[in-house]
């Protein structure tokens, strides 16, 4: 039975800051066109969507999902980008025993210290950014490190996950900075880590942030110095953002490409169709989940956060987006990720014809392993 | 070479990047210090007016194809048109209350500028290219100084230098210095104190403007871009003393080249460091470092 | 000697960037006199004023007020003590009652100006000498009346009454009678003679009617420093203060007035 | 039309135009009515003196002249020139030189730039030459480099006098000069006055110190509650002292 | 009398509220309600403006929420902790401001806020830009559980009619009499013998640990503390709360809280409500733009209202006391 006689779903994206383009309107675009190709009915009754802009900030983010538990009676809530509000929401949504649905944000301590039963983890992490990203540079032979990290919990933890990355691979970390969210000017870092003479410069922060601290490094003859860029989170719009001249050979890890086969590019067309953009891995990750959770509540016939919980982690997830995905009992959803690699100007065919995928990373080696997790509902 | 164990290169490197934000600094609250000299309104919506100064650069280019040069002309002067609206048909019912009205009034169009760039272009910036004729870098031996950012520098301190002769050296200054203090005295002797208040916002609100359009290569464009670049200049204007244009150009581009070397030695206490000085400043003189005690 | 003196100055000088207004001034009031302070315009009286009640801080010398070096008490202190001065333009809380003006002055006696928890009725205490100081100045009919709607003459006396209320020992007058018509200037002369009993007074003033009137003493300022000090015939007898005062060596000494 | 064949007469034969014609005039601050239908003539090259006591609306006439009251009406001719409806600066600008009450020196500028400050207001005359001015007034050319209003009370106001002897205006309005100044300086005062008289300047005093004013006036206005109430010539002074002393307290 | 029944009415309204309202929207007024009258004790009745209050307001929630998060003291004691810490820096910014008047003192207050602002960005128990979360609310007197927002409502209520009551009793207590005597008057007040400075600063002192008080619920309702709280926009949103209520009126700040909390979070359907009702599509946009017409409130109270809602209305329902209207003169003079 489904309570109040609608399945009603919350999707809480950054629609006019610095990850807008990553996920934002294209994320509720996304779920738009799940809850359509599900037929805007789940046994007989009607799916309701909600959205909010909340600014990439934790306040706005923890307001709106606890009216929207608490007033308007959303089953679901699924978000597209920051860290911190993902914590905070982690916790209300458990609380408040609902189904809560992680994007784009990238903090592995969702599946850890702050893992759930109600969340899923269910696109990347910085675990999968920082293994995929971090052995490809340190074999190319970039071995120390100098980082430039965003200012909160997502830039932590993708700092983090990169230095073990680099240490278990001998490799040193000179040093790092902080920058607040959404800087503008970049330049001072740039030349701090320049004095620092690594030979790779990590970036962890994302979108916008990522695009001005790759133009500036540019400003600053950064690489033409010697040092190597290394763009931990890097999204398709961030490419088209920076333009492939300046963005040509920058390697990332990435869970999703438009290009990769006949399903994602028939997928991706009909997305590109209502939004003119062709979808990032947010967009394309929000839509699988949101059809994922339909199908739950279908199969279980009840809305109870419980019961679908406990379909979704038992069915698995086959389709343009991810082939053989589970969710861990810690939430996290495991499935192939992918190394790639900005094309240059030259190889580029059409508008959207940026990257070109270097390798897989299996879903076994690209996540934590349970084993590694802290979550406390592994069982060990 | 190492200073206290830090890299001369480094240092130097950083003071220079200081130097460039110290121009931004000297230059809003040039703006702010001649605005309050004469309208004793303490313009809150300078930092939203530098913002729309950018704008105008980055739309410029975007819909009109007009360059960063005509920008950097046009921009101030259309910013500075609507700074005379603004003075014309809110600012003025206002002097005849408290100052704090005004600074209440312009806190209030910031808001709806901000409110209204954001709504149409998001919070995130846009990007603008540095102009042709600037991009590459001077290779400075210990950095590689971006061309633009030595044209930023010099520009500003043209300006402000430009600006301080005008006001404190030629008759124009002196009844801008006299309307100051006595507006209803000046205006009997025969000048047109009104138009003077008028022009003296516009051309505040123009240098808001301009500095804007140099700030979009380097900083993107963004509406919070003057929000975030507002309080530091008050403090600014605070140190070198309210209404005090050496003063405001002075401590703008020695607060900046301290930040910087704040980033050096310190880097946490870099955003905090201008506030730290102020409050120094204040305990020792309280009408700052070039203001006269009322 | 028998002379008791309530205020002292030793040397006193003020300077403003390299421009001396005060220089080396020694003045001594007696307890119990009306004293006047003249001299041309920017002798430095309003500056002497604004020494002696800390308002600026002297460049050198001492100020002794019964006997007690003063010269670095704080502003507000020295008011404590016993010294109210009053200003060239009347100093009233315009938007106080006239009842409550006085109130303020007799308010701090009680002790509880910080006490923020205690009711405003704890006041009502103070309104019966309030308006006893009221009957002195003649204003008792306008106790309830807000204070901007007094007539200028009349915010002179509740002025004063104000400054009673603080049982100064010495009040200190700057051009108590400036700016005022004639009948105005009289009835301040004498409200100033009638509240001078059992009190020293300190004025300033360029109206010779009212100084040669009600003055027992005379100190004149020229450049910032005492040319001649004594009583008015004294004073007026002197060929160096007409010449200062007059531009004249002739003639008798008196006001522009 | 009248008003066009005014200023003809201006132009042409100036010498029959009063200098300042003052009909009906009321003026407010906010919601005050200070002024009732003031009305009152000045020729040209005389100097009238306004007495009254405080708050008699004296000041505030001077004031209405320049437009400096709030709101007003009736009329106001500067040499024949309508101003009623006129901003402030422009009311200058038919040569009328204004001398406030508090003096009005500016701190911010040196002596010699607050003597330079006001611009020339009149086509044709030229005022006086900073020499002459100096040259009438010796203590000025002296600290002619110092600030404003570090100069004594009575420089102050001379140099209030002075700069608008410099712009050309040829009819003065000068607010109690007088007040608060030593009779040293007093005197000096009035001999400028007598001087500038004898230059064919056309003044209009306030004064409270009829002393000062008495020997230098050819007529007397007195003004009493926001009403011209008297108003004589210099030789019926006499006659009028008892009305004087009943208005003024003489 | 009907002073006194109005107040009735609205105590009564406050009481049955939560019945129609949703009661964590009804606390977060109340919050901002005590703020805005704590910075109106303030600007009201000495004439100083702030805009440093959100300095109040922000630390006194980390400081609360650190105490009942990471200490895991009690409920009283979070609020307690966190207004002794807002009265201290009222201490210390007065200090440092209130020598200087009018315009000046504002930027100072500004200033120094900011400063704050950063050492919230970087010190390491505010957690930075990610705020601290899961605060718990903790127990009322050790038993009664906060869990429950309908308990907590009438705690926050009660909590509020105390601290509004000390505000009253300020007002017209002998020190606030002093108060007005130094806004009417300052040298006259110095000359009098009052140390000026001491007393401003009592009332900052007051004002900014009121404020603190309201920061310290704020947190404990919501359960987290951000550093939207410390920024100067806060420090903005107060002073236009107090605006547009009416400045130095004791119910204006208020009346200003409730229209302001409900416009930022009802405009959204304001807007729909309005489309509805006159067809017009456009209206449905204005959700979005809750700054816009933030600003354009500003403006017009600024232009029109200097008032506010409670000074326009004051003078149409009672007969206004001579004495009243003097209390309402708005900013300082
Ligand atoms: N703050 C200051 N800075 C510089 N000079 C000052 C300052 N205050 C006063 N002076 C100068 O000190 C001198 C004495 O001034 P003061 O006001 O004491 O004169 P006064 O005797 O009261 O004159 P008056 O009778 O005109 O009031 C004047 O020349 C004045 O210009
Ligand atoms: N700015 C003002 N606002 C309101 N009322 C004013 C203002 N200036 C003057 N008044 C009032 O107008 C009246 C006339 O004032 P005015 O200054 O013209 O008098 P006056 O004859 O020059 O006297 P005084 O000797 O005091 O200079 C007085 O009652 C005064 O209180
Ligand atoms: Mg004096
Ligand atoms: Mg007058």
């Amino acid at each position: 039975q489904i309570t109040d006689d609608v399945v009603k779903i919350g999707v809480i994206v950054d629609k006019t800051g610095v990850y807008s383009a990553n996920g934002g309107p294209g994320g509720v675009r996304a779920v738009e066109m799940a809850v359509k190709d599900f037929g805007g009915m789940v046994n007989g009754k009607k799916i309701e969507i909600v959205s909010a802009d909340y600014q990439n900030k934790v306040d706005i983010a923890l307001s709106k999902a606890r009216e929207w538990f608490d007033v308007d009676k959303v089953d679901m809530i699924i978000e597209s980008t920051d860290s911190a509000a993902s914590i905070a929401m982690q916790k209300l949504a458990a609380e408040k025993k609902r189904v809560m649905i992680f994007a784009g944000s990238a903090t592995t301590a969702l599946t850890n210290k702050e893992c759930s039963p109600y969340g899923v983890h269910y696109v990347y992490d910085t675990y999968a950014l920082a293994t995929g990203t971090g052995r490809a540079v340190m074999q190319d032979g970039g071995d120390s490190w100098y980082f430039i990290t965003a200012d909160y919990a997502f830039g932590s933890s993708l700092e983090r996950d990169t230095t073990r990355v680099i240490q278990d691979m001998k490799g040193k970390v000179l040093g790092t900075i902080k920058h607040p969210l959404s800087a503008s000017d970049f330049s001072s870092f740039l030349l701090q880590a320049q004095a620092s003479k690594a030979k790779v410069i990590g970036l962890a922060n994302a979108g916008k942030d990522t695009q001005n601290s790759v133009r500036q490094a540019a400003e600053f003859g950064i690489v033409s110095g010697g040092q190597k860029l290394a763009t931990l989170l890097v999204f398709d719009t961030d490419i088209k953002g920076l333009g492939l001249k300046n963005a040509q050979g920058l390697l990332f890890t990435t869970g999703f490409y438009w290009d990769y086969n006949d399903e994602t590019r028939k997928w991706s067309r009909r997305f590109y169709d209502v939004h003119k953009a062709m979808p990032t891995m947010i967009q394309a990750g929000m839509y699988s989940a949101t059809m994922h959770y339909l199908k739950s509540i279908q199969a279980t016939g009840t809305d109870n956060a419980d019961a679908v919980m406990k379909k979704m982690k038992e069915s698995e997830i086959n389709d343009f987006f991810a082939k053989g995905g589970r969710i861990r009992e810690d939430g996290r959803m495991i499935h192939d990720m992918y190394l790639a690699e900005a094309k240059k100007p030259s190889e580029s065919k059409e508008e959207w014809d940026i990257m070109k995928i270097k390798s897989v990373i299996p879903r076994d080696q690209a996540f934590q392993p349970l084993s590694e997790s802290t979550c406390p509902l592994v069982k060990k | 070479m190492e200073i206290f164990g830090i890299p001369l290169q480094a240092m130097l490197s950083q003071l220079l990047l200081g130097l460039v934000n110290g121009s931004f600094y000297a230059m809003l609250s040039l703006g702010l210090a001649v605005i309050f000299g004469l309208l004793n309104v303490i313009n809150f919506a300078h930092g939203a007016l530098y913002m729309v100064g950018a704008f105008l650069a980055w739309m410029g280019l975007a819909y009109f194809d007009a360059n960063y040069w005509i920008m950097l002309a046009a921009a101030p002067v259309l910013t500075g048109a609507f700074g005379v609206f603004i003075e014309k048909t809110m600012l003025r019912h206002l002097y005849k209350l408290d100052h704090l009205y005004g600074l209440l009034l312009t806190f209030g169009i910031t808001l709806m500028l901000e409110g209204l760039f954001r709504s149409f272009y998001g919070v995130s910036g846009q990007p603008y290219s540095v102009p042709e004729a600037l991009s590459g870098a001077f290779n400075l031996g210990f950095m590689m100084l971006p061309k633009y950012r030595a044209w930023v520098v010099v520009a500003s301190v043209v300006i402000c230098l430009a600006t301080w002769y005008v006001i404190e050296k030629t008759k124009v200054g002196a009844y801008l210095r006299a309307g100051t203090e006595n507006p209803k005295l000046v205006e009997a002797f025969g000048i047109n104190v009104p138009l003077m208040v008028t022009l003296t916002y516009g051309f505040g609100v123009a240098l808001a403007a301009f500095a804007g359009v140099l700030a979009a290569p380097v900083t993107q464009v963004s509406p919070l871009m003057g929000s975030n670049l507002i309080i530091v200049v008050f403090a600014v204007v605070v140190i070198g003393g309210m209404g005090s244009i050496l003063g405001s150009i002075i401590t703008g581009l020695g607060l900046g080249v301290i930040e910087g070397l704040a980033r050096v030695f310190y880097p946490e206490l870099s955003a905090t460091v201008v506030f730290i000085i102020m409050a120094i400043v204040l305990m020792l003189r309280p009408a700052g470092l070039f203001g006269k005690e009322k | 000697m028998a002379e008791d003196i309530i205020l002292e100055t030793r040397n006193l000088t003020k300077e403003f960037k390299g421009f001396t207004a005060v220089s080396g001034v020694n003045l001594r009031i007696r307890r119990g006199d009306i004293h006047a302070l003249i001299g041309p315009n920017g002798a430095g009286k309003t500056t002497c004023f604004n020494l002696l009640t800390r308002f600026l801080t002297a460049t050198e010398g001492q100020i002794l007020f019964n006997a007690e070096d003063i010269t670095n008490v704080p502003t507000a202190e020295i008011a404590r003590r016993g010294i109210i001065r009053s200003f060239q333009i009347s100093a009233v809380f315009p938007h106080l009652t006239v009842l409550e003006n006085v109130r303020v002055g007799l308010q701090r006696s009680l002790g509880t100006t910080f006490h923020f928890w205690k009711s405003g009725t704890t006041l009502a205490q103070l309104n019966s000498r309030a308006m006893q100081l009221l009957s002195e100045v003649d204003l008792e009919r306008f106790a309830d009346t807000l204070t901007v709607d007094l007539p200028y003459g009349r915010k002179r006396a509740l002025e004063i009454a104000t400054t009673l209320a603080m049982e100064p020992e010495l009040m200190l007058l700057d051009e108590p009678t400036q700016g005022m018509g004639h009948e105005d200037v009289h009835r301040v002369t004498e409200l100033i003679k009638k509240v001078s009993a059992g009190r020293t007074i300190l004025m300033v003033e360029h109206n010779m009617a009212v100084v040669s009137g009600i003055c027992d003493r005379i100190t004149v300022l020229q450049r910032g420093a005492v040319l001649a000090e004594g009583s008015y015939a004294e004073v007026s007898g002197n060929a160096q203060v007409m010449e200062a005062y007059m531009g004249t060596t002739t003639g008798v000494l008196e006001g522009a007035h | 039309m009248q008003a066009i064949t005014e200023n003809f007469t201006v132009r042409h034969n100036g010498s029959t135009v009063n200098a300042l014609e003052i009909k009906d005039l009321k003026a407010w601050y906010g919601e005050s009515h200070i002024l009732h239908d003031v009305n009152l003539t000045v020729k040209r090259g005389e100097v009238v003196t306004l007495l009254g006591r405080n708050g008699a609306g004296r000041t505030s006439t001077l004031r209405a002249v320049m437009g400096l009251t709030g709101h007003r009406t009736g009329s106001i001719k500067v040499n024949g020139v309508e101003s009623i409806g006129l901003p402030t600066f422009q009311v200058a600008h038919l040569g009328v030189g204004y001398c406030p009450e508090e003096r009005g020196i500016f701190s911010s500028l040196s002596t010699e730039e607050n003597l330079m400050l006001p611009p020339l207001v009149s086509r044709t005359e030229k005022g006086m030459s900073i020499e002459e001015i100096y040259a009438m007034f010796p203590n000025l050319a002296e600290r002619r480099h110092s600030q404003g209003t570090r100069l004594s009370g009575g420089e102050q106001q001379m140099l209030a006098v002075a700069r608008i002897l410099r712009t050309g205006a040829r009819l003065l309005l000068l607010d109690e000069i007088s007040e608060g100044l030593a009779p040293v300086i007093v005197q000096a005062l009035a001999r400028m006055i007598t001087a500038l008289k004898a230059k064919g300047y056309t003044i209009v005093m306030v004064e409270q110190n009829f002393r000062f004013a008495a020997p230098l006036a050819d007529r007397f206005y007195v003004m009493e509650h926001g009403q011209i109430v008297e108003h004589f010539a210099a030789d019926q002074l006499h006659g009028k002292m008892d009305v004087l002393n009943e208005l003024l307290g003489v | 009398m009907s002073k006194k029944f109005s107040y009735g009415v609205v105590c009564l309204a406050a009481l049955v509220a939560p019945a129609f309202i949703y009661p964590v929207f009804l606390m977060k007024v109340l919050c901002f309600a005590l703020f805005a009258c704590a910075f109106n004790l303030l600007i009201g009745f000495t004439g100083l403006l702030s805009f440093g209050h959100a300095a109040f307001f922000g630390a006194a929630g980390y400081v609360a929420g650190h105490v009942l998060k990471v200490w895991g003291l009690p409920f009283e004691l979070g609020l307690l902790s966190g207004m002794a810490v807002a009265a201290l820096i009222g201490l210390v910014m007065g200090g440092l401001a209130i020598r200087r008047q009018g315009i000046y003192f504002t930027m100072i207050t500004l200033a120094l806020a900011q400063m704050l602002y950063f050492v919230a960005l970087q010190a390491p128990f505010t957690g930075g830009e990610d705020g601290l979360q899961g605060i718990p609310r903790g127990n009322l007197l050790g038993a009664i559980s906060l869990g429950n927002d309908m308990v907590l409502y009438y705690v926050v209520l009660t909590i509020f009619l105390g601290a509004f009551a000390i505000i009253v009793r300020t007002i017209h207590s002998p020190f606030g009499q002093v108060l007005k005597a130094i806004k009417e008057n300052e040298p006259r007040a110095v000359s009098l013998g009052y140390d000026v400075h001491r007393y401003k600063l009592l009332a900052f002192v007051l004002s900014g640990a009121l404020a603190g008080l309201a920061g310290a619920l704020k947190t404990v309702i919501l359960g987290f503390e951000t550093l939207t709280d410390v920024h100067w926009s806060m420090s903005g949103l107060v002073v236009l709360m107090t605006l547009v209520g009416g400045l130095g009126t004791l119910a204006g700040p208020i009346v200003g809280a409730v229209v302001i909390i409900a416009l930022e979070n009802k405009l959204g359907d304001f807007g729909n409500w309005m489309a509805l009702v006159t067809g017009i599509e456009w209206f449905r946009s204005i959700g979005e733009s809750v700054t816009i017409v933030t600003g354009l409130i500003f403006i017009v109270c600024v232009l029109a209202f200097r008032r506010g809602i409670v000074g326009e209305l004051s003078p149409l329902v009672e007969v206004p006391k001579k004495q009243d209207k003097a209390s309402v003169s708005t900013v300082a003079a």
